[in-house]
């Protein structure tokens, strides 16, 4: 056979290769299980501790543009960092911040607006999250409105199952402007009025944010004028997904690697259990899943990077396949732990929280099949 | 054919009396938290005290003879005592208790009479609570892998090892458990079978800590625990069928306990919940429950809460009318644990992030959706995995000749 | 324990065991797998010879009052009957006659089309179907109209994938006689300008129904002045359809114990191959579709029969499960042959072709999903 | 990254004359029936015209070496004939031949410098069509267990026994066998691989009778056929890789297999004719590709598509960069033989009776609609059934170590 000339080519770059060598080294140094776990029981699950340990490698400022003191990475290259940091899974406001939070000031954000936040971005000092959501849970609703007076705007009302606002410094909170266009405030996290609620359950960095008369000073308020605050507010997430299906599927790397680890490891009637056709069948399953997943993700990316027109599908067809993989994978292991996947000192139950919280975080599955479709123009 | 369960007259009469008597007799303030690791040591108790008063009655275990404490009654009025619990969210028995529930039938069929009439009173009585021993680090889905020693020693036998995923919250009077009385003697020909106090000195216990608190049966166990014993002493009057017999034993109860899921007749409390939640929630401005795409959701749901229905109405049936239950308990047990999960994915899907929130202002159904999240994944083993449900299937539908033998409990 | 006091009972009475094994026997010795291969492959899948085998059982009398000459049986003896048929599966216009077809009659006719025809149909002289889906195929929308002269009625068009019409020698032909009311016209299968077409393809007993200028006369409309037509048409398929049900059942039956059989006596490996856990799930698979089906269509065939109210949705469980059940249990067993399977002379494809056949017939899973939801009335 | 097979200028003119090459070169009137079944002895006569043209060219084998009769060209160059022919509804080749598919690769690894000399030239050049004998009424998935005799006799083997599941219409050439040289022999270590002229005396075939005539890796085969073995005697010289050496020489090529569908870079015809009959077909006065419910159903067709495509476009690029194909070439196998059965159900959900008739009129897309209801259930077995694949992706991922032996075709 002759060599391979087309420029097709699934492989990382050096660079890419050493930054995901870099930080696979990092996390499993600096968040093994133990950590993980304390990080996850307590009421806060991020430290400026942990923060810390991850700023100093640089990886905050990987999006930002050079002229704004970040490093000019691709989303693949954020997407590759974001996967390693997925197999602990690290928990805190990095996606919210550095990709998430990132992109919408880099899609919205006046001249001004950029030069100001975004050096602080890169260098890890102001951390940044998005208050979105609210009682229908559906990212394409907002019914809280800003009223505007002579020097400010005024927010009331409560932002539910927030993601990620824990440690932020800065929130980006949504209201109503006019019927058709969105208001995205940035606010000091600390202001007087906004109170943040950690919520308990079955979910992981899932908060409520309530606004009790805040007060936004007219600064504040993102864009220019011509700005529609939907629009915007839409490019950044569909930018943004992949690099959290990359999370996922980090997450679902990891416990891929616990399952087959432990199928070959204990012995039951005699044999490894992975011995048995029915255990098989779980860890075959769960490659399917994670295959799938990570090649449409990456091709999302690969199209977001190059501007390529079909990009968008690609983008939904990566978080529905990745929400589903990452949900199935997860309870595939737990089939193939039995009794021990359940001991939270194992650490297979921090994924499959994981797995659930981001299930539906900007559209489960069903949305964005519905979005899929749409956007083929069938 | 008939597929209702119509009551003689004389049934309904005893209806009638087992509502008034529960209207006197139920204890104030009986617990049902949603999430069974809230179970307090006081709710524990009033259901202890429950337990207690129906026992004079013999209800507490209705089926079993009376000569032994069980009330002699009909599976048709054991399902009537339990549709008038479940008017106050208990069941029956009302706290977690494996020795009515397994142990007691393994003893009828290999106790000596003398250790029926001591032990098998008390158990029905509900004088003691009993945990059961049978899971070990080593010996999950391969339960003849026990490591626990039980040696012999003049009339006692010294015990030594750890069990898993044992009981409940609150502790328990006693205990059965399968020991190896024989290390190095033939696989399922090394096992014994005892009935343990549980005060014994060198049994220790501390709870684990599982993503979610049992529910076992449909009983608030709470937490399961791990058992340690060090040298422990049992007296010999406390094997039960003999040494080296344990397996036997124990295939007595565990075939049994395949066919006592009638709970599954009294109503989906899952999908009443899911309906509960889809009228309450609005998108859009519209309930949940008006949205064609999640009636299509609600239609699977309902579906699969149906035919586990069915089986467990077949199962009543084969019961009632004294035929053998083959694979149609395993099957039933299968379509549960599966028909859990589903539920749970389903759920999320229609509830979105509320079905995964525990909070006194925005949990659906005051908590109970949030817990089925968690409790469908743990529901998955105990009893043995769907791997042993489906492997146990297979034998009785004489497919190949399985070498692997079945009963994983924790 | 007490013997069981309650008046559920999930046996059968002795008449319907005796009926059972009477018509069992009768199938396995009247239509081996040869003859049913030889029917398949015919053009007409149906002959005189082989109704005349089971019309000496009396079995076409089945569903019919005795005072129109026949047994007055309940829905579940015919369920019990049909249920054999379907081992086999034996083709023909059983169900579209003497249940479909009589229970039609019963609905709507006048008291002197029952008079003249039931006695016929009980006899086995007369043998019925039902024309009436288009060529949208939903059995909810007509579109032929009935034109009316003095004297008779004139239909034009076509009737799309009729089900089991070869071998009748009348038609329910289902036409608009206004927009809101549905005529039946009960038609000599030999009228001229009535031609029947067999379609070929993956399916059993399918054939369109051409109708070029057939004249009908004016008492060939089934029914009084206060007939609806539709309403008469839906209660008779809704009593009809667990029957149905129940020959869905028996194929699923046969094909349950020709898998089973083949399981334990193939060898691979040296072993019978139902060792497998992997052939083992297959099976497993295939009896639980079996048991939901089964206990939802004689559950929802004792409500019929006892008028219970909450009929109409156990009937709509009864197919979505019936015919998910049916088109899956092929499957495993296709599954489990590999390669035998797919050879026609082995009989499971009669079997399969069957159920993708039914699959659909007076609506697939997800219409009967959708009608069990709002018969519920959440 | 980079997922676009983008083609240098060098092989862009490849393409054009690739091109224009078969603008004069395509035989009129070649068939592309919707049932294989349909080909007729003349569509077949014009394949193998195509396809002794193409060889020519060093383009019906391309990337085979050319001292043996291949085109020494990278499978990007191959691919770019593939593309071309896909205009035309052909492939490459263009007709069932399991020689160059298969044989040759074996025959490259294990054949002496004569036996290359003299069996690939005719085989890579498409002078000959080959079938494959491997499956055996009692060797399917369990293909060690061969009961078809080859006994040495001087510079002969006597065959004797039967093959099925084999081939094609219209007859071929030669085929490839592996036989028992050793019957009692050692399991895997009894089994010889012979390229067998099919004019010998003593073979005879017949065509078996399935729903589904085959469609194999996307040429029309036609119909499969039982070949019969009577006393044939087969020269010592078309033994290769030696006597008893069989199950090595049938491994090279049967891993190879599993690199080889690259068919699936082209474009999911079955998902293009669903989405045509959708566009044509109307419910209620709209297209059905506008109802919402079925748009859900085309979202399910079109992901899985593109899962098998994904899968596809890894397995392309590791071959063109001489990366190992480790599991993920069963698991393409697997995801494909799996989105076939999921399509046809999806299609009949979506189009109803449409999908399953047979007419001229009726029939959406020619009937390709209704030839993959059939075909998809014919799909699950032929090389290797799902649990084969399962149990090749199960060795490769290291899981417990199966002592089951894979290699199943017919």
């Amino acid at each position: 056979m002759v060599a391979n000339t087309s420029s097709m080519d699934l492989s990382l770059t050096e660079t890419q290769e050493m930054l995901r060598s870099t930080i696979r080294s990092l996390v499993s140094q600096e968040f093994p299980t133990q950590t993980l776990l304390d990080m996850d029981s307590k009421k806060n699950p991020f430290t400026t501790a942990s923060w810390n340990k991850l700023t100093s490698s640089g990886w905050t400022s990987l999006l930002i543009p050079e002229i704004y003191g970040g490093e000019g990475g691709s989303l693949t290259d954020s997407a590759i960092l974001f996967q390693e940091l997925g197999r602990g899974p690290v928990p805190g406001p990095h996606f919210s911040s550095s990709v998430l939070g990132t992109l919408i000031l880099l899609e919205i954000g006046s001249e001004d607006q950029k030069a100001q936040l975004l050096p602080e971005l890169a260098a890890g000092k102001e951390i940044i999250g998005l208050a979105h959501t609210e009682s229908e849970y559906d990212h394409e609703i907002v019914g809280m409105a800003a009223s505007e007076t002579h020097d400010c705007y005024i927010l009331n009302g409560t932002k539910l199952f927030v993601q990620d606002v824990l440690g932020t410094t800065q929130l980006i909170i949504t209201a109503l402007l006019q019927p058709n266009k969105l208001g995205l405030f940035l606010v000091n996290s600390s202001t007087y009025g906004l109170e943040i609620q950690e919520l308990d359950g079955w979910s992981t960095g899932v908060s409520n944010v309530h606004l009790n008369h805040v007060k936004i000073p007219k600064s504040s308020l993102l864009g220019t004028e011509t700005s529609n605050g939907w629009v915007e507010l839409f490019a950044a997430v569909e930018r943004a997904l992949p690099v959290l299906c990359a999370y996922q599927i980090g997450s679902c790397e990891a416990v891929f690697d616990m399952t087959v680890k432990y199928a070959n490891k204990r012995h039951q009637f005699g044999v490894p259990i992975g011995k048995f056709q029915r255990v098989q069948d779980h860890i075959i399953s769960q490659i399917n899943y994670l295959d799938a997943a990570t090649l449409s993700t990456y091709e999302a990316l690969w199209k977001l990077d190059e501007g390529k027109e079909t990009a968008k599908s690609s983008v939904h067809l990566a978080k529905a396949l990745t929400s589903e993989a990452h949900y199935q994978i997860c309870n595939a292991s737990h089939e193939v732990h039995a009794g021990l996947g359940i001991m939270r000192e194992y650490g297979l139950t921090l994924h499959t929280k994981l797995s659930r919280t981001l299930y539906h975080y900007f559209g489960d599955p069903k949305y964005h099949k519905t979005q899929l479709i749409r956007s083929l123009n069938l | 054919m008939n597929f209702e369960i119509t009551f003689t007259p004389e049934q309904q009469e005893f209806q009638i009396r087992v509502r008034d008597w529960l209207k006197r007799n139920m204890p104030k303030g009986i617990e049902h938290p949603a999430d069974p690791a809230n179970l307090t040591r006081g709710g524990y108790e009033k259901q202890r005290e429950l337990g207690h008063r129906l026992a004079l009655e013999g209800w507490l275990y209705p089926t079993y003879p009376k000569e032994f404490g069980g009330g002699g009654l009909s599976p048709n009025e054991a399902l009537i005592i339990e549709m008038e619990l479940e008017k106050y969210d208990q069941i029956l028995p009302p706290y977690y208790d494996s020795g009515g529930k397994l142990a007691a039938a393994s003893i009828m069929v290999w106790g000596t009479q003398e250790q029926k009439s001591i032990f098998l009173p008390q158990i029905l009585k509900g004088e003691v609570r009993t945990w059961q021993l049978l899971t070990e680090p080593e010996a999950g889905s391969d339960l003849a892998n026990i490591q626990t020693t039980a040696i012999k020693n003049g009339n006692k036998y010294t015990v030594n090892g750890q069990k898993i995923y044992v009981g409940s919250s609150h502790g328990a009077e006693w205990s059965w458990m399968l020991a190896n009385t024989d290390p190095g003697g033939k696989r399922h020909g090394n096992l014994s079978w005892f009935i343990v106090p549980m005060d014994l000195p060198g049994i220790t216990w501390a709870p684990m800590d599982l993503i979610f608190a049992g529910n076992e049966n449909g009983a608030l166990s709470g937490f399961k625990n791990t058992v340690y014993f060090a040298d422990v002493q049992i007296p010999t009057e406390n094997l039960i069928g003999g040494e080296n017999n344990g397996w036997q034993v124990a295939d007595t109860h565990l075939e049994i306990e395949h066919g006592l899921m009638q709970g599954s007749l009294l109503g989906d409390h899952n999908l009443r919940r899911t309906l509960n939640a889809c009228r309450k929630l609005k998108k859009r401005g519209n309930p949940l429950i008006a949205d064609p795409s999640i009636q299509e959701i609600l239609a699977e749901l309902y579906i699969d809460s149906e035919v586990t229905r069915l089986f467990h109405i077949r199962i009543h049936w084969l019961r009632s009318s004294g035929q053998k239950i083959s694979y149609q308990g395993p099957q039933a047990y299968l379509q549960m644990k599966r028909q859990a999960l589903r539920a749970a994915k389903h759920t999320q899907d229609i509830l979105g992030p509320y079905a995964l929130v525990m909070d006194d202002k925005l949990s659906p159904e005051d908590g109970f959706i949030e817990v089925q999240q968690r409790g469908s994944i743990v529901a998955q083993h105990p009893g043995g995995t769907v791997e042993i449900q489906k492997l146990i299937m297979s034998r009785k539908l004489g497919l190949g000749k399985p070498s692997m033998k079945y009963g994983s409990k924790h």
